[in-house]
C-alpha cells in the first residue's frame, strides 16, 4: 500500500489557484522530492497534507485512509509530521523543551518524553544546544530544531520544507546523511528543497511544480535535464555546473 | 416612525463622537500594537485643557482646537517618550508587549487622581458657549447642534488621519514601523520617534474629541473612565487599527444606545452592546474592518 | 516582613484617656469623591469647634481625634478600613460611609466588634432594619424621602392647583435609585397617579438624550429623579435642550444637591424641586452662621449631606458627655438614649435628635427646595413644608410651559 | 547539602512561617490584610493557568469570582445549602461558563482576546445589576446580597474570628500552588506553553491547542469561583461592583504581570508587593491627600514594569538560585524550569 | 583611510559573545564578500555595522568618522544600507509603498521619483506588481523588493545578507546578476552569502568568518582556490 496518495488536489486562495490538479503517490521507505520555483505551491501542498489548509478539491490518503480536512494534531498522532519553512520555534523555551513537546505526542510521562527528546537530540548531533533558548539559535539551527521536534513525534512520514536553506555545502552533505539514516529507520520522507545538491543526492523520485501544476516527474537526473524544468526552475547555468 | 428617525439621527451623531473618542485608541494600537488603557484619562485631560482654554479666553469652543490639539500632541508625545518607550526598548522582540497595558493603567490612575488633587472633585461645564443647548428644529424632530458639529468634526478628523497615514511621507513611515519595527529602522526611520508621533497623534485626536464634547458635556476627574470601556468595544467592533472601523463601531454603539431605549429600559442597552460585541467577535474576530493577519 | 511592617506601622494603642478616636470611612477618591469631601469638611469643622470649646468635659476635656479612611466607594475597601480602624487604630466610634453599598457591610463589622457606628447619610431603609444594636442613622431613610416627595406633590396641588396625573420615574440603576423607585411605585398607586414611565438608567451613561426622548414622548406631568452628580447635570441640561415641558421636576438630593450642580446647569435648573435634609435658608438659629463659616473655610455652601455629618459630630459629643466613658458599650447606651435638642449642631429643621429601637433618627425630616434666581444668581429656596418656606417666596408650581 | 534538600527546607520554612504567623501576629487588621493578600495570590495563581501558561491575557476573571460568590450565597440564603457545597456548585457553574466563553474566544489572539474577556465580564456585571430575580433565585440586582452572620461554625463557613479564614485561604493557596506546579511539569503544561507561543507549530506536533486551553480555562474558572465563595463568606456581603468589577479583574492580571506571569512564584510575589502597596498607601495617604494613594499605586506599577518587564519573579529567582548555589557549594547547573 | 574600517570589535548578545576582535575594511567601489558557516556571526556583523547592535569594544569608521553607537537611522543617513536576512518587507503595504519607504532618508527622499524609475528599470517585474501587497508576492519577488528597497535609499555602501536564501536556482542567478549590475554602477557592496561560488565569483575581495573571528581574507579569486574553502564551503 502507498503511504501517501494524492489525487487531483486543488487549493484556491481567493482568486489564486495555488495548487491545480496535483496527483502523486509515495511508497513506504521512499525519499520523495518536491521542487519548483518560488510560489509554485510546494508549501501549500504540505499545508494541505498536514491539515493546516482544507483542500479545495481532490483527495489525500494516508496509509489508505482519507485524511482530507483532518486536523493537524490528529494527523500527527497517526504518524505524519512536518517542519515549517518559516520556522516556528517556541522561542522563549529551551531546545530540550521544544523537542519534548513533540515527544509528548506518544507518551504522557514527563521522564519518558525527556528521555526520548534527548535521544533525538543526540541522534541529530544537537544535544550540546539542549539548554539554549530556541529564540537565540541561528536560522540553520532552528531548522535543525524543526526536524528534531518532528522526529520526536515518531512519524512514519516526515514532511521536510526547505530544512537545508542556509546550510553551507559541507553541512548540506551532513544533513543528507542524516536524512538517509532516517530512511534507514523506516521513516518515509517527503522533502521540499531548492538546493539541488541535496535533492539530487537524496531523492528516489522528484516531482516538479510550476504554478501549482505538476510539470515533470521522475528520477532526479531525468527531471534535471527536462527542458521545461530547466526553463522554469533551474536556469541554463545549472546544467553546466551540475554536469 | 418619526421617533425612530429622530433617534437614529441622534445615534449616528453621538456615535460618531464616540468613534472620535476611540480614534486615538485605534491609531495607537495600529502602530504600537498595544492597548492604551490611559486613553480615557487622556481624553479627560484634554477636556480640562479645553475647558480652561475656553473658560479663560471666552472664545468659541471649536476655536480652542488651536490650543488643545498641539497641547495634547505634545503631552502624548512626551508621555510615550518618557514612560512607554523604555518598555519597547527593553522588549525589542515582543510585538505586543503586554506590560504596556500595566504601564498605561498606571498612567490612568496617576492622571485621574492628579486631576482630583489639582482641580478637586467638582463637576464643571461651559455654561455660556456658543453651542450650548442649541437645537435644529426639523418639524417635530429636534437635533442637537453641538452633536452635529461633533459628527462633522469626527468625519473630517478621520478623513485627515486616513489621508495622512496613506499619502504622506511620515504616514508611510508610521505604517512601515507598525509592520516591522526593526526593518523600518533600517530604512532610516527612528521607530521610537514614530511611536512618539503616533502616540502624540492619538492623544491629539482625543483632544479633538474633547473639543466636540465640551459644548454639551461635563468635566470631572473620572470622566475618562466612562469613555474607556466604550472605546475598547468600539475599536474591537471596527477592527483594531482601522480608522473607518472606529467611526463605524462608534456609530453602531450610538445607535444601540439611542434607538434601544425606545424598546427597553436604558440599562438594558448596555447589556445589548456587550452581547452584540461578543456575537460580532465570534462571527468576525478581526472586527468589521480589521485585517485578519495583522495581529 | 509582616513583623517589620507591624513594627513600622502599628501605632501602639496607648492608653488614650485624653482623646476620643473617631474613625470615618468615606469616599475621598473615585466617583463619589465630591460628596466624600463635603462630609469630611463638615466633620472637621464640627470637631474643631468641639475641641476648641474644651473637648468632652465629662472625660476631662478629652479631645476628639478624627481618623479618615478612603473607601473609594468600594465595599471591600470600606470593610478593610473598618477592620483596621477598629482593630489597629482602636477607634471608639465609627462613622460613614455615604454609599449604601459600603455602609451595609460596614454595619456588620461594627456590630461584630460592638463599636457604635453613626451613619450621617446612607438612605437605604435596610441599613437600620437588620436588627443591629450599634447602628445609628441621622438622616431620614428612603421611605421617608419618597413619602415626603409625594406629600409635597399633594400639598402643592392643593395650594396652587395644577392637575397632576401622570408621573415619570427616572433613576440611577443602583441601590439608591432602585430603593426610591420601589417606594414611588407604591405611593403612586396609593395616590391614584398614573405611572407613564419607569426608567432606570446607568449612572455611567455618556448620552442621556435617549432617556430624555423617552420622557418627552411619555409626556408626564411630573418627573421624579434620583441621580448622581454627573448624570443629574447631564439630564437637566438635556431636558432643557429637548424643551421637555413638565409641571414639575423633583430631584432626590444627591447629584441634584451637589455644590457644582447649580453652576453646571444654570438657567436649565430654574424651577427644579429637590428634596434635601437641610437648606442654607433654613429658619434656625445658628444655621446662617454655620453656613457662612463653612463657606469661608471651604468655598461652598453647606449641603444636606454635610449638615448631617456636622450634626453627627454633635450627637456624638452629646453622647460622650453622657457616657462619661470610652467604653463602646457605654457610648452605645448613651447614643441610644440621645435626646439632643440644642447646641451648635442643631441647625436642622427638626427639634431634636432621637433614635428609635432600630437606631433610626425618628425626627429626621426633610425639606423641599426650588431652584430659582431672585436676583443674586441661582439658589435653592426652601418651599416645603409650608412652615419652613422662605419668607416672601411663592413657589412656582406648576412650572410655566415653554 | 544538596540542591533538592535546600529547596525542600526552604518550602518547609515558608510553610512553618505561614502556619505560625497568626500565633505571633495577633492584630486582626493585619490578619485581614494578609487574608486578602492570600486571596489575591490564590486568584492570580488560578488566573495564571490561562493567563500565564496558555499565553493569553484574560481581563475578565472577576466574572468567575462573581459566579462563585453569587451561587453559594444564593443557595445558602434561600435554600440553606452549606457554602461548602455551594462552593462546588459555583465552581461547576463557572467551569461551564468558562468553557462557553473559551470556545469562541480562544480563536482570538492578543488584544482581541483581552478586550473580549473584558466585555464578557462587564456583560455579566450588567446582567447582575439589572436582574432582581432570575426564576426562583433572588439576585437583588444592584443592592447586593448580605449574609447575616447568625449561624457561625465550620459547616456554615462562617466564623467570628479571622484565624479560620486565614487557614482556609492558606490551604486553598497552597493547594492551588501545588496544582500549578504539577501542571507546569506535566504534558498539559508543555502543551499550554507551546500552544500559547506558536499555535501552528504546536498543532503540527500533536497538540490540540484549543482543547488544552479549554482544559486550562475550565480549571482556572473552577478554581477562581471557589475564591468567590470564600470572599462572600469572609466579607458576608457581595455586590456586583465588588465581586464582578473590572477593578478586580485588572488587579488579578496586574498582580500576575508584576510578579511574573507564567511562573509559579510570580502570583505570590506580585501579591506580596502590590497588596501592601495598595493597602498601606491608602491607609497612610487616603485620608490626607485624596487620590494620592492611587497615584502611588500607579507609580509603583509603572516603575516595576520599567525595571522588571518580566516581573519580580525573574531577578528574585536568579537571586534565590545563586543563594542555593552558594549553599550547595556547586556552580552552574540547570537553570530554567 | 578606508571607506569602511572596522577595528577590533567585540559583539555580544547579553552574556554570549558572538564576535571577537574583528577587523575588516571595505574600499570605495569594491564588492566584498563575507563567507562563513551558519552561526559564524555574519548576520551579527552586519547588524552591528547598521547599528542594530552595538559593539562592546572596538570602533567602526565610515568615511573616516565613527558610526558605532549611532542608532540605525543615523547610520542610514550616512549612506550605509542593510538589506536584512529574511527580506523583512512591510507585508501589508504595496510594493510601491515599500519602495517609497526605502527612500525615507533625507538624501534619498529628494531624488525619490528618479530612483524609483531607475529601480523599476532594473526590476521591470516590480513595476508590474507595483500595487500588489508585499505579502502576496512569491519568494523571489519578495527578494527583489528587498534589494530594490535598499537601492531606493541611495546607498553609498549596500550590505546584503544572504540574498539567495530559499530561492529557486533560476532566481539565484538572477539575483547575483543584479548585484553585479549594482556594483558596476558604482555602489560599494558588502555581501554575506552561503553560496560561496556565486558570491566570490562577483567579488573583489573576501573574508572568511568562523566562530566570530576572521580566519582568512584575500582577493576573491585566491579564496576560491583555497583548499579549506574548497572542502568546507564549496563541497568539493
Ligand atoms: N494563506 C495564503 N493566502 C493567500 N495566498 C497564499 C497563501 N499561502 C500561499 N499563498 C500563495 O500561494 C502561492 C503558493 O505559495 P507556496 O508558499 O506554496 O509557494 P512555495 O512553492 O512553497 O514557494 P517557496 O519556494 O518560495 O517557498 C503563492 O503565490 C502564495 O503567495
Ligand atoms: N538574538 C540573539 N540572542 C542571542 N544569541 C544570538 C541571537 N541571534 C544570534 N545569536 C547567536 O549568535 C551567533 C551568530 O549568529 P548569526 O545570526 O550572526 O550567524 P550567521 O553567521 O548569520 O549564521 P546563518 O548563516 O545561520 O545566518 C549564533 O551562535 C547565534 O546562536
Ligand atoms: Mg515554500
Ligand atoms: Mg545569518
Amino acid at each position: 500500500m502507498n503511504i501517501l496518495e494524492i489525487r487531483g488536489l486543488h487549493k484556491d486562495f481567493g482568486g489564486l489557484r495555488a495548487l491545480n490538479d496535483l496527483s502523486l503517490t509515495i511508497e513506504p521507505g521512499q525519499i520523495f522530492g518536491l521542487i519548483g520555483p518560488n510560489g509554485a505551491g510546494k508549501s501549500t501542498a504540505f499545508n494541505c497534507i498536514a491539515g493546516v489548509y482544507a483542500p479545495s478539491g481532490g483527495e489525500i490518503y494516508f496509509n489508505g485512509v482519507r485524511i482530507n480536512g483532518e486536523r493537524p494534531w490528529n494527523l500527527c498522532k497517526r504518524g505524519l509530521a512536518r517542519t515549517f519553512q518559516i520556522v516556528k520555534p517556541f522561542a522563549t523555551k529551551s531546545v530540550l523543551y521544544n523537542v519534548m513537546v513533540g515527544a509528548f505526542a506518544r507518551t504522557n510521562s514527563r521522564s519518558e518524553a525527556e528521555r526520548k527528546a534527548l535521544e533525538v537530540l543526540e541522534y541529530l548531533h544537537f544535544e550540546k544546544h539542549r539548554n539554549s533558548r530556541a529564540g537565540n539559535l541561528t536560522i540553520a539551527d532552528r531548522k535543525r530544531l524543526e526536524i528534531a521536534r518532528a522526529l520526536a513525534t515518531e512519524p512514519q512520514l516526515l514532511l521536510l520544507d526547505e530544512v537545508m536553506a542556509g546550510l553551507r555545502p559541507s553541512e548540506v552533505d551532513e544533513m543528507v546523511g542524516v536524512i538517509q539514516q532516517l530512511r534507514g529507520r523506516g521513516i518515509t520522507i517527503f522533502v521540499i528543497e531548492h538546493i539541488m545538491r541535496a535533492i539530487m543526492a537524496l531523492s528516489d523520485h522528484v516531482v516538479v511544480l510550476h504554478f501549482g501544476q505538476k510539470i515533470a516527474e521522475g528520477a532526479p537526473h531525468q527531471v534535471a535535464s527536462d527542458e521545461r524544468v530547466i526553463k522554469a526552475y533551474l536556469g541554463d547555468e545549472y546544467v553546466i555546473s551540475a554536469g | 416612525m418619526i421617533y425612530l428617525l429622530e433617534d437614529t439621527i441622534n445615534g449616528i451623531l453621538m456615535g460618531s463622537i464616540y468613534g472620535l473618542t476611540a480614534l486615538g485608541l485605534t491609531v495607537i494600537f495600529g502602530v504600537l500594537k498595544v492597548i492604551n488603557f490611559a486613553h480615557g484619562s487622556l481624553l479627560m485631560v484634554a477636556m480640562y485643557v479645553t475647558y480652561w482654554t475656553v473658560q479663560m479666553s471666552g472664545i468659541h469652543p471649536y476655536l480652542s482646537l488651536v490650543v488643545v490639539v498641539p497641547v495634547m500632541f505634545v503631552f502624548g508625545y512626551y508621555l510615550q517618550d518618557i514612560v512607554i518607550k523604555p518598555i519597547f526598548k527593553a522588549e525589542k522582540e515582543v510585538r505586543e508587549p503586554i506590560t504596556v497595558i500595566i504601564v498605561t493603567t498606571g498612567v490612568w490612575y496617576i492622571l485621574d487622581n492628579l486631576t482630583l488633587l489639582i482641580f478637586g472633585p467638582q463637576y464643571r461645564n461651559l455654561q455660556d458657549n456658543a453651542l450650548r443647548g442649541k437645537m435644529f428644529v426639523l418639524g417635530d424632530m429636534l437635533i442637537s447642534v453641538p452633536k452635529f458639529w461633533g459628527f462633522v468634526t469626527a468625519l473630517v478628523t478621520a478623513g485627515l488621519l486616513y489621508w495622512f497615514l496613506q499619502r504622506t511621507r511620515i504616514g508611510r513611515a508610521i505604517r512601515a514601523t507598525s509592520l516591522d519595527r526593526e526593518a523600518s529602522s533600517l530604512m532610516g526611520i527612528s521607530p521610537y520617534k514614530v511611536y512618539n508621533l503616533a502616540f502624540g497623534i492619538g492623544t491629539a485626536t482625543a483632544g479633538v474629541a474633547a473639543v466636540t464634547l465640551i459644548p454639551f458635556y461635563n468635566v470631572f476627574p473620572t470622566v475618562g473612565v466612562l469613555f474607556d470601556i466604550k472605546g475598547f468595544i468600539i475599536v474591537v467592533l471596527g477592527g483594531l487599527g482601522s480608522i473607518g472601523g472606529a467611526l463605524l463601531g462608534g456609530i453602531i454603539i450610538g445607535l444601540i444606545e439611542s434607538v434601544g431605549p425606545q424598546f427597553m429600559a436604558a440599562t438594558w442597552t448596555e447589556a445589548i452592546v456587550y452581547a452584540l460585541f461578543l456575537v460580532f467577535l465570534f462571527l468576525k474576530p478581526s472586527g468589521l474592518f480589521g485585517v485578519k493577519y495583522d495581529w | 516582613m509582616i513583623v517589620a511592617l507591624n513594627f513600622a506601622f502599628g501605632h501602639p494603642a496607648g492608653a488614650a484617656d485624653k482623646v476620643v478616636k473617631v474613625g470615618n470611612i468615606i469616599p475621598l477618591s473615585g466617583p463619589s469623591a465630591s460628596v466624600g469631601q463635603q462630609g469630611k469638611n463638615a466633620r472637621d469643622m464640627a470637631v474643631e469647634e468641639i475641641n476648641a470649646a474644651g473637648g468632652i468635659e465629662s472625660l476631662g476635656g478629652a479631645k476628639i481625634e478624627m481618623l479618615y479612611a478612603d473607601s473609594e466607594s468600594k465595599p471591600e475597601k470600606g470593610v478593610a478600613e473598618a477592620e483596621r480602624l477598629i482593630n489597629t487604630e482602636k477607634v471608639n466610634v465609627l462613622t460613614g460611609c455615604w454609599n449604601s453599598a459600603v455602609t451595609y457591610p460596614v454595619t456588620a463589622v461594627a456590630e461584630r466588634y460592638g463599636i457604635p457606628f453613626i451613619v450621617p447619610v446612607s438612605v437605604a431603609d435596610k441599613i437600620t432594619e437588620q436588627g443591629f444594636k450599634n447602628v445609628f442613622r441621622i438622616a431620614a431613610k428612603d421611605s421617608w424621602w419618597t413619602r415626603d416627595q409625594f406629600a409635597f406633590l399633594k400639598d402643592m396641588q392643593a395650594e396652587f392647583g395644577g392637575d397632576v396625573k401622570r408621573l415619570a420615574f427616572v433613576y440611577e440603576n443602583g441601590d439608591w435609585g432602585k430603593g426610591f423607585a420601589e417606594q414611588w411605585k407604591k405611593l403612586a398607586q396609593e395616590g391614584g397617579y398614573e405611572v407613564v414611565l419607569d426608567e432606570p438608567y446607568p449612572s455611567t451613561a455618556t448620552d442621556l438624550s435617549p432617556v430624555v426622548q423617552k420622557i418627552r414622548r411619555a409626556n408626564p406631568d411630573v418627573l421624579l429623579l434620583v441621580s448622581n452628580a454627573a448624570d443629574a447635570i447631564l439630564l437637566t441640561n438635556t431636558l432643557a435642550e429637548y424643551q421637555v415641558n413638565l409641571k414639575a421636576i423633583i430631584g432626590s438630593g444627591g447629584g441634584h444637591a451637589d455644590p457644582s450642580f447649580l453652576q453646571a446647569t444654570g438657567e436649565n435648573s430654574r424651577y427644579l424641586f429637590d428634596i434635601v435634609e437641610w437648606e442654607t435658608d433654613i429658619n434656625k438659629p445658628g444655621a446662617k452662621e454655620a453656613n457662612e463659616k463653612y463657606k469661608a473655610k471651604y468655598g461652598q455652601n453647606l449641603t444636606g449631606e454635610a449638615v448631617d455629618a456636622y450634626l453627627a459630630m454633635y450627637v456624638l459629643k452629646d453622647a460622650l458627655e453622657r457616657a462619661g466613658s470610652l467604653d463602646p458599650g457605654k457610648i452605645r447606651e448613651a447614643l441610644a438614649a440621645t435626646r439632643l435638642d440644642s447646641g451648635p449642631g442643631m441647625i436642622v429643621g427638626y427639634d431634636s435628635v432621637e433614635f428609635d429601637e432600630s437606631g433610626q433618627n425618628k425626627n429626621a425630616s426633610l425639606v423641599i427646595v426650588q431652584v430659582n434666581d431672585l436676583g443674586s444668581g441661582f439658589e435653592r429656596i426652601t418651599v416645603w413644608p409650608k412652615g419652613a418656606r422662605r419668607a416672601g417666596y411663592t413657589p412656582v408650581f406648576p412650572v410655566p410651559q415653554k | 547539602m544538596t540542591r533538592r534538600s535546600i529547596n525542600q527546607s526552604a518550602c518547609l520554612l515558608v510553610a512553618v512561617l505561614a502556619l505560625g504567623l497568626p500565633l505571633v501576629m495577633r492584630s486582626a487588621t493585619y490578619l485581614h490584610i494578609l487574608i486578602l493578600l492570600y486571596f489575591y495570590a490564590y486568584l492570580t495563581t488560578s488566573w495564571n493557568l490561562v493567563g500565564g501558561f496558555a499565553g493569553v491575557l484574560p481581563l475578565g476573571h472577576a466574572a468567575f469570582v462573581g459566579i462563585g460568590a453569587y451561587t453559594s450565597t444564593i443557595l445558602y440564603l434561600q435554600y440553606g445549602v452549606s457554602p461548602w457545597l455551594g462552593m462546588l456548585v459555583g465552581g461547576i457553574l463557572a467551569t461551564l461558563v468558562g468553557i462557553l466563553i473559551g470556545l469562541p474566544t480562544f480563536k482570538m489572539r492578543g488584544a482581541y482576546f483581552a478586550l473580549a474577556t473584558i466585555a464578557f465580564a462587564e456583560g455579566i456585571r450588567v446582567m447582575i445589576e439589572n436582574i432582581d430575580r432570575l426564576g426562583p433565585f433572588v439576585i437583588n440586582g444592584p443592592r447586593g446580597l448580605q449574609i447575616p452572620p447568625l449561624k457561625l461554625g465550620l459547616s456554615n463557613f462562617m466564623f467570628a474570628v479571622k484565624e479560620p479564614y486565614y487557614y482556609i485561604i492558606l490551604i486553598m493557596l497552597a493547594a492551588v500552588l501545588l496544582l500549578t506546579y504539577c501542571i507546569s511539569r506535566s504534558k498539559l503544561g508543555y502543551y499550554l506553553n507551546a500552544g500559547g507561543e506558536e499555535p501552528e507549530a504546536a498543532m503540527a506536533l500533536g497538540v490540540n491547542v484549543a482543547r488544552a486551553k479549554l482544559i486550562a480555562m475550565a480549571m482556572s474558572s473552577f478554581l477562581t469561583a471557589l475564591a468567590g465563595t470564600f470572599y462572600a463568606q469572609f466579607t458576608l456581603y457581595i455586590h456586583p461592583k465588588s465581586v464582578v468589577s473590572l477593578d478586580l479583574s485588572f488587579e488579578i492580571a496586574f498582580i500576575a504581570l508584576i510578579g511574573g506571569r507564567g511562573s509559579i512564584a510570580g502570583p505570590v510575589l506580585g501579591a506580596l508587593l502590590l497588596r501592601p502597596v495598595s493597602d498601606f498607601s491608602r491607609i497612610y495617604f487616603g485620608d490626607t491627600v485624596p487620590g494620592l494613594h492611587l497615584i502611588i499605586f500607579g507609580v509603583v506599577l509603572i516603575l516595576v514594569m520599567l525595571y522588571q518587564p518580566r516581573g519580580l519573579q525573574e531577578p528574585l529567582t536568579r537571586l534565590y538560585n545563586r543563594l542555593v548555589d552558594r549553599l550547595a557549594g556547586t556552580e552552574g547547573g540547570e537553570a530554567s524550569a | 583611510m578606508s571607506f569602511l574600517q572596522v577595528n577590533g570589535i567585540d559583539v555580544r548578545y547579553g552574556d554570549v559573545q558572538v564576535i571577537f576582535e574583528l577587523s575588516l575594511r571595505v574600499e570605495e567601489g569594491e564588492v566584498v564578500s563575507i563567507i562563513g558557516g551558519n552561526g559564524a556571526g555574519k548576520s551579527t556583523l552586519l547588524k552591528t555595522l547598521s547599528g542594530l547592535l552595538e559593539p562592546s569594544t572596538g570602533e567602526i569608521l565610515f568615511e573616516g568618522r565613527p558610526i558605532h553607537g549611532s542608532p540605525p537611522e543615523v547610520i542610514v543617513e550616512r549612506g550605509i544600507i542593510h538589506v536584512p536576512e529574511g527580506r523583512r518587507l512591510f507585508s501589508l503595504m504595496s510594493v510601491r509603498d515599500n519602495l517609497i519607504v526605502g527612500a525615507y532618508n533625507s538624501r534619498a527622499d529628494k531624488a525619490r521619483e528618479e530612483t524609483l524609475e531607475e529601480v523599476y528599470r532594473l526590476f521591470p517585474r516590480l513595476r508590474e506588481r507595483e500595487s500588489q501587497m508585499a505579502m502576496t508576492l512569491s519568494g523571489g519577488e519578495q527578494q527583489m523588493v528587498a534589494i530594490a528597497r535598499g537601492l531606493m535609499a541611495k546607498p553609498k555602501l549596500l550590505m546584503l545578507d544572504e540574498p539567495s536564501l530559499g530561492l529557486a536556482p533560476i532566481l539565484i542567478k538572477m539575483i547575483f546578476d543584479t548585484v553585479r549590475t549594482i556594483a558596476q554602477q558604482g555602489t560599494t557592496v558588502l555581501l554575506v552569502e552561503q553560496d560561496v561560488k556565486h558570491s566570490l565569483g562577483l567579488s573583489d575581495r573576501g573574508y572568511v568568518l568562523e566562530h566570530g573571528r576572521i580566519v582568512l581574507e584575500g582577493p576573491a579569486r585566491d579564496l576560491l582556490n583555497d583548499p579549506h574553502i574548497k572542502t568546507a564551503y564549496l563541497g568539493m
